[in-house]
């Protein structure tokens, strides 16, 4: 047992946290926020060349052949910085279904592109009465041609409007809430049959509701057997968020513990106040929790389905429990000045909470957790 | 021991109910249920009809065209209002400035500013907190020199809600910069069209421009502006901050919020089922309903003793806090029944005439600006935990 | 709208505030307490003189004729002195569900008897395998001669191991879960047949495990029809027990006031530390809301069943959730010595979180809540 | 980074649980899962069958009998110790007097005192919080006058935990009362059979004898019974209270109840179905099954630091403040789980050889009590108040 990061994971520590500390400060980011596109595709270049993009793939395409914790390493510095880029959903979600599934041929063309940055994606699994479901598919696609042919709806796909390439789930085979029967495609985004309304979220990043109207597609290895990869797809974004919000979650109890230090009132700071001292000791008990629940989660990748599962969904749950309260506090404990947008800290605690509302939320998984509460971890 | 309305309450409930159906506009109230944006001009028209009635000063006495109304009464009138989705009566003017104009103003100053405020011709905005002063109200450092017939106000205000609308602002200034705290504060009436007054709109996490600060550099008031006396400004704003507030409990919101989250429940699907029928969510919405009805009962209890000749004190802090906590905790279960459709954030569709698509249900377009707006609730109007200082001081003499 | 108690009521309030004043120190309480009764004869006597074993009945039996709000007069004050005699099994368990069912004979022999204090009882309802369900009813009667014999168990019977007499519901037809088919009998706690085990309770009271073993039961009004009888006896109970309760949580928030104010350490008082201010805040909040539950529960009980079902479903649930904060932050908040048994505060955490184990706890009554969710008042 | 054994630690894994396997007595592990009184002589014979292991001082020194033990292998005893049922190793000689002889004690102290530790010949107990001091432990008041070649001791101490069976007492005394408050305070050895000690038993609320107060009239104690310097006490105390304690957490503790409440709730039937199946009480049972292996991560982060050299300072009051709520949890889904029957209370059904019939299940007898009784572990051992104010002054810097 170690929880010391290796010497190459150290160094992508470095790396990320060099890159949000000098290239992302706040009122860079908020310019690009408030672009038409709500990110920098300089910023995305520069994840190209420091190898970022490459972070879960083989060294085949150029990548770092990294796993949970590299990921884990990656999107926690992305949340300090409140990173906007759509590393998510082009790198973990898409790139790494493609990676699971793809033929040599795919991947060497599509992985290629995304380590190179030459191409963004997005992955439209959910839909738009699913709620957090990933089985709930109604889509379908049929044989057309040498491709396929899809229809159906896509709900909130994160950064779908400005991907160029988009993964949709669609069925195969068998009815909306059924495990089989499950396709991965490829979806060029300027295809006819295929229409995007995209808009902001709360939290300053983008997402498309996608129509899909004979849109012309491309499999994703074999037909209907598309739910482990995907499972493991998102079992790695949950990580992904786990993580990004650990990190968010540290500079939201950092910026308040600088604030309860600073401000005066009544002739002294509010930090000498102590039912304040007491909060703030709880907000950074969640924040103990969160990381610690982060890291079991990106350590649990290899283990077997229903342990990985159980895992992940108490690590996502307490990521959403933690999350309110640290975020609501972080918020209270800044007063008036919590509630501006110019200050940092409001931006903070949207994202924290908004990670509850991707990928499940908490009363989604701590449903997964209630039906795994018998398994034995060590039998199983 | 009665816990039910006697005749004549229900009588009078039902008197505000039928002037409720019959000149409530209906596209306001729908869009207050809907959580559309309210313009001024709905406010103002709202509020005009309202006086017409006779019924837009609860607090004030007859004699100055106020109702007379006894807490109960006031109560009902609050809670009818808030379920049939009437705008929010703007209290800078009304419910601030007015009591303590008929308290401590001069007959001249009644004269000259009661009437537009009951017919909502002035707008007012207020001038408490500073930068500097927020919990600390008596830290504030916006001073003000007397010249001749007029002072010289320099200094900065914030959290001025709705101060861009405004027409006047009432401020407390320092007037007696040697003077202790407390001391030496004064409340003086200012036009915002004077020379000097900058408004810059500050803009929330939701994206709204609900508040704003105003800054004062050498702005020249008239002596007669002052209200009270000189460097007894205190009194006015204690006077102003504890003045009965019926409504502080918000009731009547949480009720009307609480039936559209049933209503919302109801639609929203979840594994094939209604999202109510999820017992976790089922057991949060009973939750919210026991204590909805806990507050609604000490809501009562405060409200009766009032009526019974009691001088409601430190107990409206527990209202507050009761109150406050529960209407963000229905608005974190409103964001929780959007599920994914929590997060998209598209402004547009808060406006009435928006006609195009919605995305996600309907309901879903205003859940996490709601949310997170609302959380000013235990900030603002003195936050939650001044309010527990209080409770400490006042009730548990600690 | 009137939250003032008439003069009666108020006269009863001050009744009973004299008695447990005077007649009720803790150290006299302790004695009673640990008593082989575990309560007072002479206190019961004292009850007798002062009218307050007739308060919910008819003044035809030299009662007061006392509805709600009397018995939470009576229950509150009780509830500040922590009252040990079985005021609530004899006369409001048993005692009104005799005077709703019985024969005019048998109200005027049992109710004059318990007004007069000179009869006991307990009301043998739950049973062990039905929790907190009073519909879950196996034990059965028959038909033997003039009167019944009775088979079955009888589990936590309040008072049970000190009454005369019993009031026990058996099935006379049905299955063990019905809502008909249940009867209310007087069975003689000496006779033949009837086996009981007693024991101490947590909070300092006493029960019995019951054995009917065709013990000679006496019916009270129609066979088969002691439902809506039964409901609205453990409503007038549950109304007391929230009343107990919120006098409870006044006297353990009293006392921890003032500990705080008076323990010192650091060189001041622990009542000066704003933590604790805070938290001592919290505790008064929850009492009010016990409060104005009770005051709901107790007006509520002349409306529609499933007006009167909600309100008090409501009212238990927000004492079973309120009185577990004041009760665990009471002995919290006095340190080491709300751990001690010569601690007053200490009997009073007991009580109050007791009370969430008698007619049914805070999970029981959320159901019943849940199941009456959708419930109009004004229009019911 | 690898959060899993690496096979030597599995491997000690297998050691250890061989071990429990063979040595632990069935019938103490028996009384320990059933909650059952544990006497006197059930932990001395666990704690010399330890001792004959080797395993008794996990703490201490290899040089002194220690096991030399890593800070993953103590994290890997305690936990099977746990899950297995053996009784909890009583700390107050070998966990806290001990470390404060060894780095303190002259070397005849050493050789004195270590070796009966070590085989639990002499039991001891803790003389450290007062009356007037609890919290604020430097308060003490005992004090300690020097005449000849021995210490006057007068004064009084509270909560003693198991001092009935003591034979020594590690006391907390002022030896300056000139001096500031931590200042002047000394460390020492006291035989409880010297005259003058009085114990006098304090019942707590759930009816048992664990704590006591002891008192100390004119009671005359040998120099050579100081431990370190005179007045110099309070770094012996700070030590002690800091001394690393793996186990603070309790996640063994947590497992082995969480996996009996699940156990229980699976049989206790409720509207015909386990009680498990409610889905109110499973969700309940899922919230502490998460927020525990949330602590137990937690608590390998800090062993982990341990192990790899760092030094755990605050951060031991996180593992205290959630260790002890999540068990205060468990003990409160207990007394649910037994419904009506958490009321009964029959002291005689805890003594293990107690044959006549139960009321309710099984599991019920002891609900109540335990709930009662672990409302302890978050006032002793430093109220979870103080691990706060610690946290927020070490860790935060407020």
């Amino acid at each position: 047992m170690d929880f010391k990061l290796s010497d190459e994971q150290r160094m992508l520590e470095e790396t990320v946290g060099r890159l949000v500390r000098d290239g992302y400060p706040f009122d860079v980011r908020e310019k690009a926020r408030t672009s038409e596109l709500g990110y920098s595709t300089e910023m995305w270049q520069q994840f190209a060349e420091l190898g970022l993009l490459g972070v879960p793939f083989s060294e085949d395409f150029g990548g770092f052949n990294g796993g949970g914790p590299e990921l884990m390493v990656v999107a926690e510095g992305f949340g300090r910085g409140l990173v906007l880029e759509p590393y998510l959903a082009t790198v973990i979600l898409s790139g790494t279904l493609i990676d699971f599934l793809g033929s040599d041929s795919q991947k060497e063309t599509l992985i290629s592109a995304i380590v190179g940055g030459e191409v963004r994606l997005a992955l439209a699994a959910y839909e738009p009465e699913g709620r957090y479901d990933h089985t709930h598919v109604a889509t379908t696609a049929e044989k057309s041609g040498d491709g396929y042919v899809i229809n159906g709806s896509k709900a909130v796909v994160l950064h779908g409007d400005s991907a160029d390439k988009l993964v949709v789930i669609a069925r195969t085979a068998g009815s909306t809430n059924d495990r089989n029967g499950l396709s991965a495609f490829v979806v060029d985004a300027s295809a006819d049959g295929v229409s995007r309304r995209g808009y902001e979220t709360i939290d300053g990043l983008h997402a498309a509701e996608i129509s899909l109207n004979n849109a012309p597609a491309e499999l994703l290895g074999e037909e209907g057997n598309a739910i482990d990869a995907l499972e493991k797809s998102l079992a790695l974004g949950i990580v992904a968020l786990c993580a990004e919000a650990s990190g968010a979650m540290e500079v939201a109890c950092d910026h308040t513990l600088n604030y309860i230090k600073e401000r005066q009132q009544f002739g002294v700071p509010i930090g000498k106040f102590q039912a304040l001292q007491h909060r703030m000791v709880e907000m950074r008990m969640e924040l103990e929790k969160a990381r610690s629940m982060t890291i079991l989660a990106a350590c649990s990748l290899e283990l077997s389905a229903p342990v990985r599962a159980k895992r992940l969904a108490a690590a996502k749950a307490i990521i959403g429990k933690s999350g309110r309260k640290v975020a609501e506090e972080a918020i209270q404990l800044h007063g008036g000045m919590g509630m501006m947008e110019e200050t940092a800290v409001s931006h903070y605690a949207k994202r924290i909470v908004m990670i509850d509302h991707q990928l499940g939320d908490l009363g989604y998984h701590m449903q997964q957790l209630e039906s795994l509460l018998d398994l034995d971890e060590d039998a199983a | 021991m009665d816990i039910n309305y006697t005749p004549e309450e229900l009588a009078f409930r039902d008197e505000v109910r039928a002037f409720l159906d019959e000149k409530l506009p209906k596209e306001i109230a729908s869009k207050v249920k809907k959580n559309q944006h309210l313009g001024k001009e709905d406010t103002i028209r709202w509020q005009k009809i309202l006086n017409e009635k006779g019924w837009m000063a609860l607090h004030w006495p007859k004699e100055h065209g106020g109702t007379g109304w006894s807490p109960i009464q006031k109560h009902i009138f609050e809670e009818e209002c808030a379920e049939y989705g009437a705008p929010t009566v703007l209290p800078f003017g009304v419910n601030m400035v007015a009591p303590v104009i008929i308290k401590f103003g001069t007959e001249e100053q009644k004269k000259t500013y009661l009437p537009s405020i009951l017919n909502s011709d002035v707008w007012w905005c207020q001038g408490y907190s500073e930068p500097g002063a927020g919990s600390d109200l008596a830290g504030l450092k916006t001073k003000a020199v007397r010249e001749g017939d007029h002072y010289v106000v320099n200094g900065q205000k914030t959290w001025t809600t709705l101060g861009q609308h405004a027409d006047w602002i009432f401020c407390l200034v320092r007037t007696d910069p040697n003077a202790k705290k407390q001391e030496g504060i004064s409340f003086l009436l200012i036009d915002m069209q004077t020379p000097g007054i900058t408004v810059r709109p500050l803009i929330t996490l939701d994206g709204e421009h609900e508040v704003n600060e105003v800054f004062f550099d050498d702005v020249k008031v008239p002596v007669e502006n002052l209200v009270g006396e000189e460097n007894k400004g205190w009194t006015c704003a204690k006077y102003l901050l504890t003045f009965e507030r019926t409504g502080i409990a918000g009731v009547g919101q949480s009720k009307a919020a609480l039936k559209h989250l049933k209503e919302v429940a109801g639609k929203v699907q979840q594994n094939g089922k209604p999202l109510i029928e999820d017992p976790l969510f089922r057991n949060r919405l009973a939750d919210v309903e026991m204590e909805l009805m806990a507050l609604e009962m000490t809501n009562l209890r405060t409200v009766a003793a009032a009526q019974a000749g009691g001088v409601p004190g430190a107990e409206s802090s527990f209202l507050k806090i009761m109150g406050t906590e529960l209407r963000q905790e229905i608005t974190d279960l409103f964001r929780r029944a959007a599920g994914p459709y929590a997060q998209p954030f598209l402004p547009e569709t808060f406006e009435a005439d928006y006609d195009g698509e919605m995305v996600g249900p309907d309901f879903a377009n205003s859940v996490s600006t709601k949310y997170f707006n609302m959380r000013k609730l235990s900030i603002f109007g003195g936050s939650n935990e001044i309010q527990k200082n209080i409770i400490a001081k006042m009730i548990l003499g600690l």
